[in-house]
């Protein structure tokens, strides 16, 4: 075998045969690792004595084969090819003291580390797929009874749940005039809309209290909703600019009519 | 061992062959027994006789070792039984309640049931009438139900009023859930206020804090004092 | 037959009432083997402990139950068997032979399977890059989908490194599957380790630990002392 210290890039005929061999089916191969570990079991030693250089030198025999051959390696591949080209010419030289990166020899001892570390892997992995296996070896109960999930339904509440709920029942009466005077009140939306619609045919001073709708003049609260609601409406058409507004005197009628473009 | 057949020279009549081999090969009773164990464990539906004789080497005799291992399921947690023309191994009759789990959901009252409820806490003894008057609508049923079935509320002395109605009461057990020590530390509306519990303002021109008499029945003692908001829950 | 708490002058200091009810409800111990036997028998999941005694009256402690169950079934046709942090009662595995096998096999797995999914179990928590590390290869999306979808491995937390990469990790019915009580009784695990095939040994000249962003390095933790891998159960 090609030993280190060999003229190098003589490729032993029995490399260029595993290289060849190899090449048939490089399809089967998982990566440039997978290769540089199948080569290395041709050195016959332990992986942990194996010489880097010599199988460099197997992979590069193994890429060039596939050139001849006009195969496609993938690009991993070739990558593997230019970084071990790279390691065995620092291997042949002596060490460059003024190279502060890692020494060639750590690089090979890496190298070597993964092969044996993936050369491990796949042998646990044998071990683990040789074991008894469930559905194979052994097996699982055949009948199962299924554990029926009985529901039981609690209820909670809380105190402050409680005190809400009371509280909910006894305010609910003190809000009633409110829902209940609904339909006695005028909105001042209300009012708005209608004295926008009423204020176009009023070119003369007219008393404010003529546009209340029919109807709300009578009851007290309603009256009292209606001139309120009525009176704030017309400051709003004010600010708008579409109407004046005028008093005479304290507590004298108030009048409006629709401003003048004058 | 046992006696060969090939001492005998009453054999090789007709049982020939297959009687050999099976002698031959046969394991140890105690053997068969292991395997119609694990044949009936593994099986998803019950297994017979035959099955098992076809499954098991030559000469073997289930129905021995399934003797042997009913015997040896007596009184344990599971047993050989017999389902129809095979046999299975199931759970101890009287284990069943093993096999179910209780799942507790908790589900917040309705509202309906929590109003009830405060209604029976803030005014009891109520009648059913009476609690049907505060919350403006009927009370079904199933509302009480659920609360007695709690142990929130239970029945109390009938009125001495027309028709005798039977009132409500809360129980000890609802003051233990509420962490009170009295129906008499609830909480008044008053305290409810004060505690931001009554989002609602009462309107304008009303008693703000009045002493909440607006004409509803006796409830003077109810909310006629300040009462100190109890303490929280002791959880 | 067992010891009871009361006889211990050491007990009743703070358990108090659960104590209590759990002297009066406990079964006795072979009624409580019996009680495991059968939740066991009825399962084809492992059962851990938590949920047996969620099931078992109050008090008991199937924990001791199954230590005796356990012995019971020794050399019988179906075993009582730890898996992860559970137990299961399976079939003797040298009685295969007498089983229908599954018909639906675990798909073939490929080659790539097969060392990723020992790659993770040997070196969990793992990362993709990892893996793809020791294998020399990329690994295929399809290939973790396979594990994943076995139910084998599952994501286990993210990397404290750059890019916080997802890890891998073996799960119970990982262990189930191949008849192993903890990860930590994966076939040549002390000899890897021995041998520091184990350690995450960066390649030179890179940074030792992940300071760099190819999510490597930092596995320290993989197989120290707090590994993911549960405590053999009290017995």
């Amino acid at each position: 075998m090609t030993e280190p210290g060999q003229t190098p890039d003589v490729v032993s005929v029995s490399d260029r045969l595993a290289a060849e061999a190899l090449i048939v089916d490089v399809d089967g191969f998982e990566g440039p690792l997978d290769v540089l570990l199948m080569l290395s079991r041709t050195q016959k030693v332990d992986l942990r004595h194996i010489s880097i250089l010599a199988l460099a030198e197997q992979y590069l025999a193994f890429v060039e084969k596939a050139r001849e051959l006009r195969i496609e390696l993938a690009a991993d591949y070739l990558v593997m090819a230019a970084w071990l080209a790279f390691l065995k010419s620092r291997l042949l030289l002596p060490p460059d003291p003024s190279d502060d990166g890692p020494s060639a020899d750590e690089l090979a001892a890496h190298l070597a580390y993964q092969l044996e570390r993936l050369e491990a892997m796949r042998d646990v992995a044998a071990k683990l797929m040789a074991r008894d296996q469930r559905g194979r070896d052994f097996f699982v109960r055949g009948i199962g009874e299924d554990v029926a999930a009985v529901r039981r339904v609690t209820y909670t509440a809380t105190l402050l749940d409680l005190m809400q709920a009371y509280a909910r029942l006894r305010t609910r009466d003190e809000f009633r005039p409110y829902t209940l005077d609904r339909d006695k009140l005028l909105t001042m939306e209300q009012a708005l809309h209608r004295l926008r619609r009423m204020i176009g045919f009023a070119g003369d001073w007219t008393d404010i209290m003529s546009y209340l709708p029919d109807g709300w003049g009578g009851d007290p609260a309603m009256r009292r909703s209606a001139t309120a609601s009525t009176f704030a409406a017309s400051l709003e058409l004010v600010k708008e600019g579409r109407i004046d507004i005028r008093q005479s005197d304290t507590f004298a009628p108030i009048h409006i009519r629709r401003r003048r473009d004058d | 061992m046992t006696d060969r057949p090939e001492d005998d020279p009453e054999t090789g009549t007709g049982a020939g062959a297959e009687t050999e081999q099976s002698l031959f090969e046969a394991p140890p009773m105690a053997e068969q027994e292991r395997m119609v164990e694990a044949i009936l464990f593994a099986s998803a539906e019950p297994v017979s006789l035959r099955e098992m004789t076809g499954r098991m080497p030559h000469g073997s005799e289930p129905a021995t070792a399934l003797a042997h291992l009913r015997k040896r399921y007596e009184g344990r947690g599971v047993q050989v039984v017999r389902v129809g023309e095979a046999w299975a191994i199931r759970t101890a009759p009287d284990l069943g309640f093993l096999m179910t789990r209780e799942v507790v959901e908790t589900r917040k009252l309705s509202r309906a049931a929590i109003e009830t409820l405060a209604i029976i806490a803030y005014h009891q003894p109520v009648t059913r009438a009476e609690i049907e008057e505060i919350r403006g609508v009927s009370v079904s049923r199933g509302t009480l139900d659920q609360l007695l079935e709690l142990d929130w509320i239970r029945f109390g002395r009938r009125k001495m009023t027309p028709g005798r109605p039977v009132t409500f009461i809360v129980t000890p057990n609802f003051l233990d859930h509420f962490g009170l020590e009295s129906a008499r530390d609830l909480p008044g509306l008053k305290d409810l206020r004060a505690a931001g519990l009554l989002d609602n303002r009462p309107p304008p021109g009303e008693p703000e804090e009045g002493e909440d008499d607006d004409g509803e029945a006796s409830q003077d003692d109810m909310f006629g004092e300040d009462r100190p908001v109890p303490e929280a829950p002791p959880d």
